[in-house]
């Protein structure tokens, strides 16, 4: 008998930030996730068996991770981890589910460790921010003719990621950072850094940020005229960047995956789904409740493969066939055994008017091998 | 001495019971103040006279009794607000405010005040009691001595111009010259402003001849009450409060003898 | 109501005093020795990570409840012990050699941080504390090539005769060992000259001095011994844990294991264990009711946050002597039953004064 | 000129470490506790701040007098409900309530169903206006916060030296007992002064949200306001401000000529070196007890 | 008894523009109570803080048996043999009466932090010898009663003793007592008088004393100095002191008050 799965019911653990700094995206994973099963179960379920999603909050905090982990996994015995979002709180989970042969099932982070080294139950669906940048920032510097190129970035994990991406994809062009300035997390300041940028004349800045920084470092830059481009990663890649910045975050590009689902989207499915997340939450959903819905649409379509009789080894079986595009239009799935992630594929966007529009679609970056 | 014309009762105990946790430090204490007159409370060590005194400024809330004092209830109150019905009170142990100064240690006792130029007319008067405190006006208070904390305790419990002044052992620490000087300031505040005075003294002989009227408490129980005159004449306050025996309280003997209230 | 009549001083001395005493305890033992037989692998876990606080509360308890120092830097002990450990541990060190390595280096940061508590108390040695905290945890996030910087650090298995003793009851029994081992010391300490020296501190400094204590000597010596508990049970979290990360120290952590004794109840060891408890059994007890909550407040992002605060302001607000003060109140409840009375442990109005004069 | 703009950064920066500082001043010189919900009471200031001029939609200078109104009556409301039933009690104990206080404000902000875990903007009227000096730019933001602390300091300095009310303030946090036995009403006092120093916290909401933003989170920046505090003495209200200036003008520089981190423990370098060679603060009293 | 204990040469202290203590030489010799008066900030308290080393002289020397201890560490003064008491009490408030003693037993450790941390049979050896060091002071000074109350709920002559019984337990050769009798009553100033006596007579010690008591300061000391502004006054044996012209206008005033029973 697996873990979590009876023949009427699949239990599916996921951790989210529901309290700490990056709550607002925890709260928006769960809910598309949230949405997905209802209406999934309401339809009947998979092969039978309904659905039940368990949520534990980790306040973005790795220790808490661990716990909530150990939890689910021995205590409310889940079938798989689902969603989990954060490098070092996967970092901290994943043995404790290895151990128990509980899959990570499309963590909600860009970091190669989701996927490398490659193992059986690793499963991710997040393009890393190293290969975002290697990918496209290249496409930027050609394109625009760019010479100096600088970093600011997180003093984390997350920040270093970006950075050795934006890295490997100068050494493409013989170039490097010519300045980089870094801060710590919840850093509400950044003078002292946009100051350096000033003065090392950067016309393109790379940005290992998230929000509040991001708009932190665009509003300084403009108030001592870094006249630059900007370019983050799908960390930065959220509504709120034009809705805090307003002004200031005018022409500033972001790598993208899942478009933001605006209520307006031209394709009427995502419009009319909007609408019954609206109807359900009682607010607008973002490109993480486009996450969540995609992690749980691809869960649903791997199991039913599976078949009836659900364990860990027919799903992971049923993972290693290819999947297509979703109503987010994503670009499908081809895990292997040797290849962990599903594509390597990037767009960028722009802000333009208050809102993010797509500038150059889908990159195809090479399938990772380290 | 010719007794006051003793009024009405200023404050007035009536069975009241106070403790620190478990532990009884007052058992039924009755006692009335007359207004104008000065009263004191004498006892040994530990029988309670400073919880009295604590119990009556609602520092410590009684368990059982009623406080009354001009005729309203003011047990547990708060005792800020008793202090603005006209009490004050010159704790044991000084309590001054270390880190102000002198001069506003004896401001903040008018706090309650605000006629400006009584205070300062008040202010001199304290000064010219003791004339430490004014030359020293600009010190922090806990950077005198003892004594001269013990002075500015006494000055600033005048300086709210109370009608009723509680003072706890207010010659603790003084120099024999100025504990005499206290005890004629005690007599003068009563008489010429007419403050009634509550007063709990380790030196019987000098509160004995100053007060009017006496209580004698052992254990957290009244055990005599008389006029000070009277007072004065028991054989027992005489051994044990006044030390009047030739040679000492006890001549050479080393054990104690049962004190016998009659 | 028990009355013990004393007739040799070592009564006083003696680890037990009555075979009540004897009783209680023994049964105690034998529950937590019991313990792994019933419960299950998580619960486990938590039941090994609470004896990894208790450690530390006991500690903690030293410093803040018996030595009146504050500490918002804890959680840098704990750090130094956890990564020494970890970094040890990959060495290759056997293990009862690594974590008495961790907690000798702990001690040795202990003296560093106590360094600022020879100059300043109070308020200001929390600020002090916490700022050494705070640079610990950049350090440790700076020395990559060492701690693996925020990227974190796996940390291996403990290997011990050949065993594993990774999870499990070997490891609680680990556990358990350093946390009586932990007590043993505490209570030994406290009923020997060092710990009447560290309450004389705690009391007042300047007839402890008179009294002939070094007040130098004694602080540094309470904060070493403290962040010595404190590495070591960083050294048995790194275990537990089993991945480390700069911020899993914060300043925010130092002051969740301040609320753990405050909470429990300052100047006591039984306080230290209450704790350690109620920190680590709060969370599960909050995930426990969450199903009987209207589902809007269970899914409540602040819901956790709130509830800790709420239950640390109600601690103080109704049993400032923690969760070891309501626990002697029932006790002499039971003690004194039929003669109880009311008023008895009725608060009486307090007055502060001031720190600053000590 | 590089050094000159990011002095004046600095300064900026420093004005909103010292506006929170004054806040853990007043409480601290008032009731000899510290409040480590200041941050948190800043926060809620400036989602009120965020209330009055989205929802009500009031002028902007409304919307600074109402948060300060709004942000005080909580204040008040705190002080009544947990902190006057253990007011006397050991400072300590105090202290947790804050820590605890500060818990729940900040889990309670996420759970009101508009505000929750998201990031606000709040608009102002100058905001994104500089001024240029020659090569040196000021934002309007940086102004409006400088002068701001400078005459709030001033105010509350004048208050704590002149004023009857402000020298019992100071009494009633050196010997508690003494001020009752004065008529002191120190209970009002302590529920005044958390009012002041919660409409202060407001005003620091409120300036520093177009640099920050508005979030749930936005009080922690308060851990930098302890070091600011201390440096200046604790006790000292012009203390707290220089206190911020020097952690923000330190943080400036070191942000730019040092190498990376050191911006992010400057302050906690900087008031380490105070307490080991002033422990007292640049402007603290030394206090010492005579026996 | 030949030779000094103590000697003070030339001692000055000063406090900003305050000369609290101005050369001031005194000699007590080993086995004698030798007290100083004075009034009220008259600089008694400081000498006290110069000789236990709180303060540090601004010029003069101290000296213990010929040795010079004037810049020695506050912590080594008790190992040096030279305990004091308080005068507004300094005792530690939230342990026992028995703790209290136990500490200041502390010079006498023969333990280490390691040995306790396990606690071996020499820890337990040296703790019990330590408590009946500290039981003989209880007995002497009648504390048993007390011996398990915590300080703080003490009352105030109680505490005085503790902090009599704690000094006492350093095992002192010289012993500062700072107004020991103030807040006694009359028989408990003589309970204190006995201990004087005794602690001189069978212990050894020398005691230093500063008291406002006359008729304790009569009785017990050998030699007494007078002190004023930080000057000294008047040195001699008690009763020429107490009839020095200098004294009784700055410190004595009128005679002693008789209380004659009417
Ligand atoms: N804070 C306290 N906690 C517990 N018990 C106390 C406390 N204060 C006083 N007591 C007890 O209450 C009793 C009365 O104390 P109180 O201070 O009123 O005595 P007193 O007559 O003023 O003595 P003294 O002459 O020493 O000042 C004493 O037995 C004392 O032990
Ligand atoms: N630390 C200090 N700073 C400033 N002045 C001080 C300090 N200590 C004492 N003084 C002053 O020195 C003088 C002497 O004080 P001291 O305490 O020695 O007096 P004392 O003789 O003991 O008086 P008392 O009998 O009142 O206790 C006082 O005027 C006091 O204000
Ligand atoms: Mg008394
Ligand atoms: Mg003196």
């Amino acid at each position: 008998q697996t873990q979590g799965v009876t023949p009427t019911q699949i239990t599916l653990g996921s951790i989210q930030d529901l309290s700490g700094p990056a709550a607002g995206y925890g709260k928006q994973i769960r809910s598309g996730l949230q949405m997905y099963f209802d209406e999934l179960n309401a339809r009947g379920g998979i092969h039978g068996r309904q659905v039940r999603l368990i949520v534990e909050d980790n306040a973005y905090d790795p220790r808490k991770a661990l716990l909530a982990a150990q939890k689910l996994v021995n205590s409310d015995r889940i079938f798989m981890m689902i969603g989990h979002l954060g490098t070092a709180q996967n970092m901290a989970a994943m043995p404790v589910q290895f151990e128990r042969n509980v899959p990570n099932f499309m963590p909600v982070t860009a970091a190669r460790e989701m996927y490398l080294p490659a193992q059986p139950l690793k499963m991710a669906f997040a393009t890393a921010y190293y290969d975002q940048l290697r990918t496209m920032l290249p496409e930027i510097v050609k394109e625009r003719a760019l010479k100096r190129a600088c970093v600011v970035y997180q003093d984390d994990e997350f920040g270093l990621e970006v950075m050795r991406g934006g890295e490997a994809a100068l050494a493409t062009l013989n170039q490097t950072f010519v300045e980089r300035a870094s801060y710590k997390r919840g850093a509400t300041e950044f003078s002292s850094q946009v100051a350096r940028l000033k003065a090392a004349n950067c016309d393109l800045v790379v940005m290992g940020t998230i929000i509040r920084e991001t708009v932190g470092v665009l509003a300084e830059a403009k108030k001592i005229g870094l006249d630059a481009v900007f370019v983050a990663t799908s960390a930065a890649y959220t509504h709120l960047i034009p809705q805090l910045g307003g002004p200031v975050a005018e022409g500033f590009y972001a790598v993208t995956t899942t478009a933001h689902p605006y209520p307006d989207d031209p394709n009427p499915a995502i419009r009319e789904w909007a609408v019954r997340y609206k109807a359900k939450f009682g607010e607008d959903p973002t490109v993480f409740s486009a996450y969540g819905w995609q992690i749980g649409n691809l869960f649903y379509e791997a199991a039913v493969k599976a078949g009836q009789d659900l364990t860990v080894e027919s799903f992971l079986r049923a993972m290693e066939t290819p999947y297509g595009t979703d109503l987010f239009g994503s670009q499908g799935c081809a895990i292997t055994a040797q290849n962990r992630l599903c594509n390597n594929s990037a767009r960028l966007s722009q802000v333009r008017n208050g809102r993010w529009v797509i500038t150059r679609d889908w990159v195809h970056g090479a399938i990772p091998t380290h | 001495m010719t007794a006051p014309v003793l009024t009405e009762p200023i404050l007035t105990l009536a069975n009241v019971e106070a403790a620190y946790g478990a532990v009884k430090a007052i058992r039924g204490v009755s006692l009335s103040v007359a207004k104008g007159a000065i009263v004191t409370v004498l006892g040994a060590n530990g029988a309670g006279k400073t919880t009295i005194l604590k119990t009556i400024s609602g520092i410590l809330d009684p368990q059982k009794g009623a406080i009354t004092f001009k005729g309203e209830p003011i047990d547990r109150r708060d005792p800020a607000e008793i202090v603005r019905r006209g009490l004050s009170h010159s704790p044991e142990g000084r309590e001054v405010f270390p880190l102000l100064s002198v001069r506003n240690n004896l401001l903040m006792g008018a706090f309650t005040r605000s006629d400006r130029d009584e205070i300062a007319r008040d202010l001199e008067l304290v000064e010219s009691y003791f004339p430490i405190l004014k030359e020293r006006a600009d010190q922090e208070a806990g950077l005198l001595s003892g004594g001269q904390q013990q002075m500015l305790a006494i000055s600033r419990a005048l300086m709210s111009r109370p009608d009723l002044l509680l003072l706890d052992e207010p010659s603790l620490g003084l120099s024999p010259k100025l504990t005499q000087d206290i005890f004629s300031i005690v007599k003068r505040v009563n008489r010429e402003r007419g403050v009634t005075i509550l007063l709990v003294e380790q030196n019987a002989a000098m509160a004995l001849e100053t007060a009017d009227f006496g209580y004698i408490l052992e254990h957290g129980r009244i055990v005599m009450e008389d006029s000070c005159a009277k007072l004065r004449d028991k054989d027992d306050v005489k051994e044990f409060y006044l030390g009047l025996k030739d040679v000492g309280v006890r001549g050479h003997r080393r054990w104690k003898k049962k004190k016998m209230w009659r | 109501m028990r009355f013990i009549f004393k007739t040799r001083y070592e009564q006083d001395i003696n680890l037990i005093q009555h075979n009540g005493q004897l009783f209680w305890y023994g049964l105690l033992i034998v529950a937590l020795l019991a313990i792994p037989a019933a419960a299950s692998p998580y619960l486990l876990t938590q039941m090994s990570q609470m004896l990894i606080y208790t450690i530390i509360a006991f500690g903690l308890m030293l410093l803040a409840g018996f030595t009146g120092q504050m500490s918002l830097g804890h959680a840098a002990f704990m750090a130094v012990g956890a990564y020494t450990e970890a970094v040890l541990a990959i060495a290759g060190w056997p293990f009862f050699l690594s974590v008495a390595a961790s907690g000798l280096l702990a001690a040795i940061v202990g003296v560093i941080i106590g360094l600022p508590a020879l100059r300043v108390k109070g308020l200001y040695l929390g600020i002090a504390t916490l700022a050494f905290g705070t640079i610990v945890e950049e350090v440790i996030a700076r020395a990559e090539h060492v701690t693996g910087g925020n990227a974190g650090l796996m940390v291996p298995p403990i290997q011990l005769f050949g065993l594993r003793f990774a999870d499990g009851p070997a490891f609680y029994y680990l556990c358990l060992g350093f946390a009586i081992a932990a007590a043993l010391v505490l209570i030994n300490l406290l009923r020997s000259p060092t710990g009447r020296a560290f309450v004389a501190i705690r009391d007042s400094e300047i007839s402890a001095q008179s009294m002939g204590v070094h007040l130098a000597t004694y602080k540094t010596l309470s904060f070493s011994i403290s962040a010595a508990f404190a590495g070591v049970a960083g050294a048995l979290y790194a275990h537990n844990i089993r991945f480390l990360s700069p911020d899993q120290f914060t300043v925010v952590q130092s002051i969740e294991l301040l609320m753990m004794v405050v909470i429990g109840g300052l100047g006591s060891i039984h306080g230290a264990a209450f704790g350690a408890i109620f920190l680590i059994a709060l969370p599960q007890v909050i995930n426990a009711v969450k199903p009987l909550m209207p589902s809007a407040l269970a899914e409540a992002t602040g819901l956790q946050p709130t509830i800790f605060g709420m239950m640390l302001i109600l601690t103080v607000l109704f049993e400032p002597l923690g969760i070891y003060g309501a626990w002697l109140k029932l006790k002499a409840y039971f003690d004194l039953f039929p003669f109880y009375r009311k008023g008895m442990f009725r608060r009486q109005k307090a007055f502060q004064k001031s720190d600053r004069l000590k | 000129m590089q050094i000159v703009q990011l002095v004046i950064s600095g300064l900026a920066q420093g004005c909103i470490y010292g506006l929170i500082a004054l806040g853990f001043v007043l409480i601290y010189k008032a009731t000899e506790t510290v409040n480590f919900a200041q941050g948190e009471l800043m926060m809620i200031g400036a989602f009120a701040g965020l209330f009055a001029a989205t929802t009500l939609g009031l002028p902007y200078w409304l919307v600074i007098l109402a948060a300060m109104a709004a942000t005080a009556l909580i204040g008040l409301a705190i002080e009544r409900v947990v902190l006057q039933p253990i007011l006397g009690h050991p400072a300590f104990s105090i202290v947790m309530v804050t820590i605890g206080l500060s818990y729940m404000a900040r889990g309670l902000v996420t759970m009101i169903p508009v505000v929750g875990t998201d990031t606000h903007a709040l608009p102002v009227p100058f905001r994104g206006e500089i001024f240029r000096l020659g090569t040196l730019v000021i934002s309007a933001e940086h102004i409006v916060i400088i002068a701001a602390t400078i005459v709030l300091c001033g105010l509350l300095a004048a208050m704590f030296h002149y004023t009857k009310v402000g020298i019992a303030m100071q009494a009633m946090s050196q010997n508690q007992l003494a001020a009752y036995y004065m008529g002191i009403p120190v209970k009002r006092l302590s529920g005044l002064i958390w009012g002041i120093s919660a409409a202060v916290a407001a005003i620091a909401g409120i300036l520093l949200a177009p640099l920050t933003f508005v979030h749930a989170n936005m009080g922690l920046i308060g851990i930098k306001a302890f070091p600011a505090a201390v440096i200046g003495g604790f006790t000292s209200l012009p203390g707290a401000i220089v206190g911020g200036l020097i952690i923000g003008v330190v943080e400036s520089l070191a942000g730019f000529y040092l190498m990376e981190g050191f911006k992010d423990v400057a302050a906690f370098v900087v008031v380490l070196l105070m307490l080991v060679f002033k422990p007292t603060g640049l402007f603290g009293e030394t206090a010492r007890k005579k026996v | 008894m030949s030779g000094h204990l103590f000697e003070a040469k030339g001692i000055s202290v000063q406090f900003g523009g305050l000369r609290a203590v101005d050369d001031v030489s005194f000699t007590v010799a080993k086995g004698e109570v030798f007290t100083i008066i004075g009034p009220n900030g008259a600089g008694k308290t400081t000498v006290f803080n110069i000789i236990s080393r709180i303060y540090d002289a601004t010029t003069g020397t101290i000296l213990l048996e010929g040795q010079d201890i004037t810049q020695v560490a506050p912590h080594r003064v008790a190992s040096l043999g030279i305990a004091r008491t308080f005068q507004n009490i300094e005792l530690f408030e939230h342990a026992t009466v028995l703790q209290n003693l136990l500490i200041g037993a502390h010079i006498h450790r023969t333990t280490n932090p390691l040995t306790e941390a396990l606690f071996l049979p020499s820890v337990r050896r040296a703790e019990v010898a330590l408590r009946e060091h500290v039981e003989r002071i209880i007995d002497l000074l009648d504390l048993a009663v007390h011996r398990d109350s915590m300080v703080a709920g003490l009352p105030y002559g109680a505490r005085k003793v503790v902090e009599l019984g704690r000094a006492l337990a350093t095992k002192p050769k010289l012993l500062l007592l700072d107004e020991p009798s103030s807040g006694l009553n009359v028989e408990e100033t003589e309970d204190m008088a006995f201990w004087i006596e005794d602690i001189t007579k069978d212990l050894g010690i020398t005691v230093i004393m500063v008291e406002h008591d006359m008729t304790l300061v009569s009785r017990v000391s050998d030699r007494v100095l007078a002190m004023n502004q930080g000057r000294v006054l008047a040195l001699g044996k008690p009763d020429e002191v107490q009839r020095h012209p200098a004294v009784i206008e700055a410190y004595i005033g009128r005679p002693a008050l008789e209380v004659v029973p009417t």
